[in-house]
């Protein structure tokens, strides 16, 4: 039985993990699916408002499952386009940030010394300043350098978001590839690929990487409810990515909720949160689930 | 220990340079000061133009910012700090009230959320597997999931909104440091008005810490040297103080003392929905303004704190874990 | 609602409220002006620290002919919080400063001024115009006091923590980010107030001032309008007042010819605009805001009144619109997009992020748009973005954004004519940031402004206005609401008295605390940067409420039904010459 | 005879730099690992390399096929010094050397199927054909079933991993192998086959060994030559007939006596040389001969002068100012 059938095995039996896997393999059909699963289109109201009967803030009912927002427009099929972008730039930004993570942190190991130093210096500080701010000062930088401007895109662009998450998301990755580099290149495996002339990036690339594939999928993953909480609260202060006309983003409909609470409108409150809720614990607890599945420690005894 | 210490310091300085200068380019870059101030003072003369890039070092290419840079630094220690580009105004007494306000929330929310969290660790480690443990660490995915200005908002409506509309007084105030018009220091009132603030933080930074706390205990206590002293017959309390609380306790000191920089810097959205005037209000509104005056000595300030912090955690390591003597 | 939002009503109405800022100020002088006029001269003899009575060099510093005069009486009650008198020195600060400080928002009017100089006494002023200008009662808005700033030509380092000048019934006794506290200015000449403080402090959104008068911590908040705000504040001791003032919300079609976007091409502007189905767009955006009050705009960039006949309704036609264009060479290209010598513009819509209301906008016009074969895209940035850089630099091709329109209609000249339009010729600071150039309504406008007569003038702007509606650069949406809500068992009196004036909610110092807690506490959507009332710092409608009307005297106020009156400062109408 | 040696090293000397890290300072110390070792093997012979851990002869492995940097001296393979060599041409060398490694179970890629990890050198060679043919060959060839390419490594004892090993090192054809403690880590029961199997291949194949081991047991059978090493340094070199009959080294002699011999009566009568406390540390190792803190032979000469590795004749060059 190979490794990753060893895996499997052993994550299906968390239970949690199992669960959360099928509800996001739910959502994930609901969103390919967006045209046949939501009712309405994503701008599109339930019925014209009148003057007489305006159809704003409907709580949840017959044509508007879960209530409509304040022009009317259906919330069920908004939270499916919404999650789509959502899920979007979570995955984009988590999997080019864990790319560019492995990739310092795989030089930071392999290359050591001074280089090793920087890097990972660098990966402190990146670290131990304030989230936000960080987030905006690197936003105004990348949108004032005139040369990145095609590079980047519009600050409200959904690239430029990614670009900003994936700028922002590599520490975590690279400290862990670092570790893994370091850990495994005195395995004698590794240093059985290097005897038959293998180079530094089949060495990364065949031996290095499939090893550490365990705990970089588990960090893979919290990144993503990560990036999905990190859209959400640009969105908040009004720095988040305008997803183009016509679209919307988890963050935007979370964001929405704070006109809903006050008037009583809870459903724009609730739904909302509860989705993006759902989506990031699911995905904590499939990484959870691929950790257990993954640690060599538990090897056996579980 | 000293001597260790005092290496470190000797480090920190180099660093502290280098990082603020490399945060002075990105900020010229992104903010741009010149052109703010071209916003603000939008009829000044050629010669009011030289004599701003002047006065505040807005030079040009990398030569230009290492000037500018230095120009900057000397005014900085000497507190002859330039003012801001909006309305001129002096920045040091403005962001010391906030920096004091800030510490103020921040220190007392990190030492009660870890303090708390890493109760609820100990708690859950005690039995892993079991309800308990999926309740709490289902609660903090929870915690650590929902949004703060969500979480702010449902505490402002309970007890202040509905509070005051169910027993015609709120309970705790929705903002502010002090209630409108207050004049003088008020402990009473301060406590009042920190309980809902303190609160928003606490709940994220305990679902991080029980988390951290849960498995860094788990792991001691499963480690080869635990069972050992188990099966040696020691008490399971006893194990449990002298050895394993220790050594789970080491990795998390040393995160938490890096944590304490992210956690004063997330206290933003916190303090915007409490209309408390801290540090992160204060960042905002000069970002929005694009104002480098203010945001430069904002960034050095985080800048130390990160700094401090990390040789905080260097010297809490060296002094809990046993097994490093510093020569 | 956030920050953002009111940020944008703030920069929206910049022009407007430079003016306001200068011109428009405290209301309740309404009463006031009846103060008697006694001619009895300055008796009192200014303290020795009191300054010149009038200074030297004088002020002003237009050149020409003298073309009008205005000649105003200061009431010889009239001082300042120190006792010393307002004199005419004081208005020559006040000009220099405007004029000449650097980072001074507007100089719009005081440009024309040849020089101010005493009448008979000090207390009497002669300003001399070097043409004739009709909104002068715009001027004189907001005194400084020479003897308080230490050069009137450059008071950019004044006013930077606490404003301490007062000539109206208000002090400042404190400012901080985090609340500004008002005091009753002892030597006020007028009627003292009611009440002992007034507290205003800021709130970061809608959200959190709501919660603050639900409960109870704040007496009176000014939120700007939103869908659901009165189920949010349904209370029974919480009540409001709506009502239709000056600010309103339009579509903006970028003209300018030199920037080659691609409505610098009339043609194609016109049927662009013809495709726009207002009547689609109220209904769906602002209905659900106003909840049902209010009506589709038709009057241009200005509110119904005087000005308005409706030139701007009925340019939905999406027929013309196919007809206009395939009459000028335009054929729908493989995308379905109109295209001209096999070129299919891009039209970059702009918005500030975060604001719901425009972003749903957006979302529902842009698709209509494109399938009339426009292609649209969302070109949005940050409210700072889209305010202080994109707009001003006129970096978009259509925009949507509230403006406000004062009483005076002096601001359609900075905003619509060809002089106006950033240029080398001025500095690229002008004021037009739509682009629209058409020789004869500029023409028009500028005639207004130096046409002293109301109907005479009432009637030039109108024939502006037909010309713009002719041209497709503006289209005008809805009139927005303004609301006060207040707790009615803490305040009475006239808080609903004033709501709608363009100086918004500053009757305060009639206004009654009935809780006895000694103060009165106002809710700030969004707070001052600095109080200077000069710099970029009065760009904002809440800096000049909170931190201007109540302290610097003014000359003329405006009422709750757009009217320009004199205030107590001067003992009678100014007496106005052409020359 | 004078066969040209395939692989001679001459003075080879390795040096570790060593960050002791304590906390967060860290003390640099220089190892001295290898210091001037010199030998040669022939073609289709094999050079017993022996010591106890420590001893540098890992290193020593390690530094002839340049996995790691020596210091100075020279390795010249086929006639070409790999020191210094360019990265292209070593690559293309490393055709013709490979090595086995000690641990079977660390020297497999868990996450590769065992097909795929002996097929690794063909690709990384570029070896033209058909490598699933050659992998089947090879397992055929190292005693395993041919049906096993597809399984991975934790399915397989630890013989048959080492088994497994050897083959990828012989993918590519290598006339040259280093056997780093190849039997070590396995039961004493299954060692006699993977030695055997190494000495039927190099009968087989004509292939030259180092064969690294920490007791002379293992080697006397498999062994031409043997060269025994003690903290870093030759001792002794002899033909395997030599040194067993007449080792004249302390320390070689003291290696030979702790061979258990499978006749009991003989094993009783034996006296058995006990070597006293630890290896020193290769940090500061003694001053002159550097076995003197342990050899029953020492005398004040001896840390005041070290020996030279001496040929008294008979090619048994011996590093001793005491030799037997």
């Amino acid at each position: 039985m190979s490794p990753r059938r060893m895996a499997v095995r052993r994550f299906v039996k968390h239970r949690a993990a199992l669960i959360s896997l099928i509800i996001l393999g739910i959502m994930v059909l609901f969103i390919l699916l967006a045209p046949f699963t939501a009712r309405y289109g994503v701008n599109e109201a339930v019925f014209k408002t009148s003057p007489e009967k305006p159809n704003s803030f409907l709580s949840p009912r017959g044509i508007a499952w879960l209530g409509t927002d304040d022009i009317g427009r259906d919330l069920y099929s908004r939270l499916i386009y919404g999650l789509r972008v959502s899920i979007l730039i979570g995955l984009a930004s988590a999997f080019f940030g864990t790319i560019l993570g492995v990739a310092i942190g795989a030089v930071a190991g392999l290359r050591g010394g001074w280089i090793d130093d920087l890097l990972m210096r660098v990966t402190d500080l990146f670290l131990a300043f304030p989230f936000l701010v960080t987030l905006l000062v690197l936003r105004s930088v990348m949108s004032n350098v005139p040369w990145l401007k095609p590079i980047v895109g519009n600050p409200t662009s959904i690239r430029f978001v990614v670009i900003l998450f994936v700028l922002f998301g590599w520490m975590g990755v690279a400290r862990l590839m670092r570790g893994q580099v370091l850990a495994l290149k005195e395995r004698e495996f590794v240093e059985a690929a290097r005897a038959l002339g293998a180079s530094n990036t089949r060495i990364v690339l065949r031996h290095l990487l499939p090893n550490s594939a365990g705990p970089i999928l588990v960090a893979l993953t919290f990144a993503v409810s990560g990036n999905i909480i990190a859209e959400a609260t640009l969105g908040f202060f009004g720095y988040g990515p305008q997803p183009g006309a016509g679209a919307t983003s988890l963050g935007k409909l979370v964001g929405g909720a704070k006109g809903a609470l006050l008037p009583g409108y809870w459903w724009l409150v609730v739904f909302p949160c509860v989705i993006l809720i759902l989506v990031s614990l699911c995905v904590n607890f499939v990484g959870d689930g691929l950790r257990d599945a993954t640690d060599p420690k538990l090897d056996g005894n579980r | 220990m000293f001597r260790f210490v005092m290496r470190r310091l000797m480090w920190a300085l180099p660093m502290t340079l280098i990082i603020t200068f490399v945060v002075y380019v990105a900020l010229r870059v992104g903010t741009d000061p010149l052109a703010s101030y071209l916003r603000v003072n939008q009829r000044a003369s050629e010669k009011k133009i030289q004599q701003y890039i002047e006065t505040n070092g807005l030079y040009e290419g990398f030569g230009g910012y290492v000037r500018g840079y230095l120009q900057w630094l000397q005014g900085f220690v000497t507190f002859d700090w330039p003012r801001s580009i909006k309305g001129s105004r002096e920045v040091w007494p403005e962001f010391r009230d906030a920096m004091f306000n800030t510490l103020r929330l921040g220190l007392t929310a990190t030492f009660l959320g870890i303090l708390i969290g890493l109760s609820f660790g100990i708690f859950v480690a005690l039995k892993p597997g079991g309800l308990r443990d999926a309740t709490v660490s289902t609660s903090s995915f929870v915690a650590i999931s929902t949004p703060p200005y969500v979480s702010a908002l449902l505490l402002q409506l309970l007890f202040a909104v509905y509070w005051s509309k169910w027993f015609g007084q709120s309970l705790l105030p929705t903002s502010g440091v002090y209630p409108p018009g207050h004049r003088g220091f008020d402990l009473v009132l301060m406590i009042k008005h920190m309980i809902l603030p303190v609160t928003v933080v606490v709940i994220q930074v305990v679902a991080v810490y029980a988390r951290y706390m849960r498995a860094s205990l788990l792991e001691v206590l499963n480690s080869e040297y635990m069972r050992t002293a188990r099966s040696k017959g020691i008490s399971e309390r006893r194990v449990l103080v002298r050895h394993a609380l220790r050594n789970a306790l080491i990795p998390i000191v040393t995160v938490a003392a890096i944590d304490i920089g992210a956690i004063l810097g997330g206290l933003i959205i916190t303090e915007r929905i409490f209309s408390y005037p801290g540090l992160g209000d204060f960042f905002l509104g000069a970002y929005d303004n694009g104002d480098f005056p203010q945001m430069m000595p904002w960034m050095f300030f985080f800048t130390l704190v990160v700094i401090a912090f990390n040789l905080l955690a260097d010297v809490l390591y060296a002094v809990l874990d046993p097994r490093i003597r510093l020569g | 609602m956030s920050k953002k939002t009111s940020k944008v009503l703030a920069f929206a109405t910049g022009v407007a409220l430079i003016l306001a800022a200068c011109g428009g100020d405290d209301g309740d002088s309404g009463s006031e002006a009846s103060t008697p006029a006694s001619e009895a001269p300055a008796t009192e003899a200014p303290a020795a620290d009191c300054g010149p009575d009038v200074l030297e060099g004088g002020a002003g510093g237009a050149e020409g002919d003298a073309a009008m005069k205005i000649t105003f009486d200061i009431s010889p009650d009239a001082v300042w919080q120190d006792g010393c008198p307002i004199t005419v020195a004081d208005f020559q600060c006040s000009v220099n400063a405007t004029l000449n400080t650097p980072g001074s928002i507007s100089t719009t009017g005081y440009d024309k001024i040849i020089s101010i100089e005493a009448g008979e006494s000090s207390k009497q002023v002669v300003v001399t115009f070097n043409a004739v200008y009709a909104p002068y009662k715009l001027l004189f808005g907001g005194l400084i006091q020479a003897s308080a700033v230490a050069d009137c030509n450059d008071i950019s380092g004044d006013f930077a923590s606490l404003n301490q000048v007062s000539g109206r019934e208000w002090m400042m006794e404190s400012f901080s980010p985090d609340q500004l506290v008002y005091v009753p200015n002892p030597n006020y000449w007028g009627d003292a107030p009611t009440v002992e403080r007034v507290v205003a402090v800021p709130f970061a959104d809608f959200d959190t001032q709501s919660a603050a008068l639900l409960a109870g911590e704040v007496d009176f908040i000014y939120p700007q309008f939103f869908a659901g705000i009165s189920d949010a504040l349904s209370d029974a001791n919480v009540t409001s007042k709506i009502d239709f003032g000056g600010d309103y919300e339009g579509f903006y079609l970028q003209a300018d010819p030199a920037r080659g976007g691609p409505f610098s091409d009339p043609i194609f502007r016109e049927a662009f605009a013809k495709s726009i189905d207002r009547d689609a767009v109220f209904e769906q955006i602002y209905i659900p805001l106003s909840e049902g009050k209010g009506k589709l705009l038709n009057c241009g960039p200005i509110v119904p009144g005087q000005y308005c006949d409706e030139a701007f309704a009925d340019q939905f036609d999406p027929e013309g619109a196919v007809a206009l264009l395939e009459a000028n060479g335009w054929t729908k290209n493989g995308e379905g997009y109109w295209a001209k010598d096999g070129n299919a513009p891009t039209i970059r819509w702009i918005i500030n992020t975060g604001n719901t209301r425009r972003e749903n906008t957006q979302a529902f016009l842009i698709p209509l748009l494109q399938a009339a074969g426009f292609n649209v895209v969302a070109d949005n940035c940050d409210a700072a973005c889209y305010f202080q850089q994109r707009l001003p630099a006129l970096d978009y091709d259509m925009a949507m954004y509230i403006s406000t329109a004062p009483p005076d209609p002096a601001y359609l000249v900075s905003s619509f004519t060809c002089a106006q339009i950033p240029s080398e010729a001025n500095s690229q600071q002008g004021q037009n940031s739509t682009g629209w150039c058409n020789e004869e309504a500029s023409a028009l406008l500028e005639k207004s402004d130096v046409t002293v007569d109301e109907a005479e003038r009432a009637q030039l702007v109108k024939d502006a206005l037909k010309l713009m509606a002719g041209d497709y650069v503006m289209l005008p949406l809805f009139q927005f609401p303004k609301s006060g809500f207040w707790r009615t068992d803490r305040l009475a009196g006239p808080v609903d008295a004033e709501l709608n004036n363009y100086r918004a909610f500053n009757n305060f110092s009639k206004w009654e605390d009935v809780d006895g807690d000694g103060q009165i506490v106002l809710g700030a959507e969004q707070w001052p940067e600095c109080l200077n009332p000069v710099t970029e710092c009065a760009n904002s409608s809440w800096m000049v409420w909170l931190t201007a009307f109540p302290i610097l005297p003014n000359v003329w106020d405006t009422t709750n039904d757009g009217k320009l009156v004199i205030t107590n400062l001067v003992t009678k109408e100014p007496v106005v010459e052409i020359l | 005879m004078t066969v040209e040696p395939i692989l001679a090293v001459d003075g080879l000397v390795k040096h570790f730099t060593v960050k002791t890290a304590r906390g967060v300072r860290a003390y640099k110390n220089t190892v001295q690992a290898v210091s001037n070792v010199s030998f040669s093997v022939r073609p289709g012979e094999t050079l017993g390399l022996v010591g106890e851990s420590g001893s540098g002869k890992t290193t020593v492995g390690r530094c002839i096929l340049r996995l790691i940097e020596p210091t100075a001296g020279s390795v010249r393979f086929q006639g070409e010094e790999l020191v210094g060599m360019r990265a292209e041409r070593l690559r293309e060398l490393r055709r013709d050397m490979q090595i086995v490694f000690q641990d079977p179970y660390a020297s497999l890629d868990p996450r590769l199927t065992v097909g795929t990890s002996i097929a690794e050198p063909l690709e990384v060679q570029r070896i033209p054909g058909d490598h699933r043919a050659r992998v089947k060959e090879l397992l055929e060839l190292v005693g395993l079933s041919p049906d096993h390419s597809r399984r991975f490594p934790h399915e397989f004892s630890g013989g048959q991993r080492q088994r497994i090993g050897i083959a990828r090192a012989l993918a590519s054809n290598p006339k040259l192998l280093v056997l780093d403690e190849p039997v070590s880590a396995l039961d004493v029961s299954i060692q006699a086959g993977v030695v055997n199997l190494l000495a039927d291949l190099q009968d087989q194949l004509g292939l030259a060994y180092v064969f690294i081991a920490h007791d002379l047991s293992v080697v006397r059978h498999v062994s031409h030559n043997v060269a025994v090493m003690y903290l870093g340094k030759l001792v002794e070199v002899a033909t395997a007939e030599t040194l067993y009959e007449r080792a004249s080294h302390p320390y070689t002699r003291a290696l030979l006596s702790a061979i258990p011999v499978p006749d009991p009566g003989v094993e009783r009568g034996r006296r058995r040389i006990m070597l006293e406390g630890d290896v020193p540390s290769p940090i500061d190792p003694p001053s002159g001969c550097r076995f003197r803190t342990r050899c029953p032979k020492a005398q004040d000469h001896c840390a005041v002068e070290e020996p030279a590795l001496v040929d008294r004749g008979q090619g048994h060059p011996v590093a001793c100012h005491f030799p037997d």
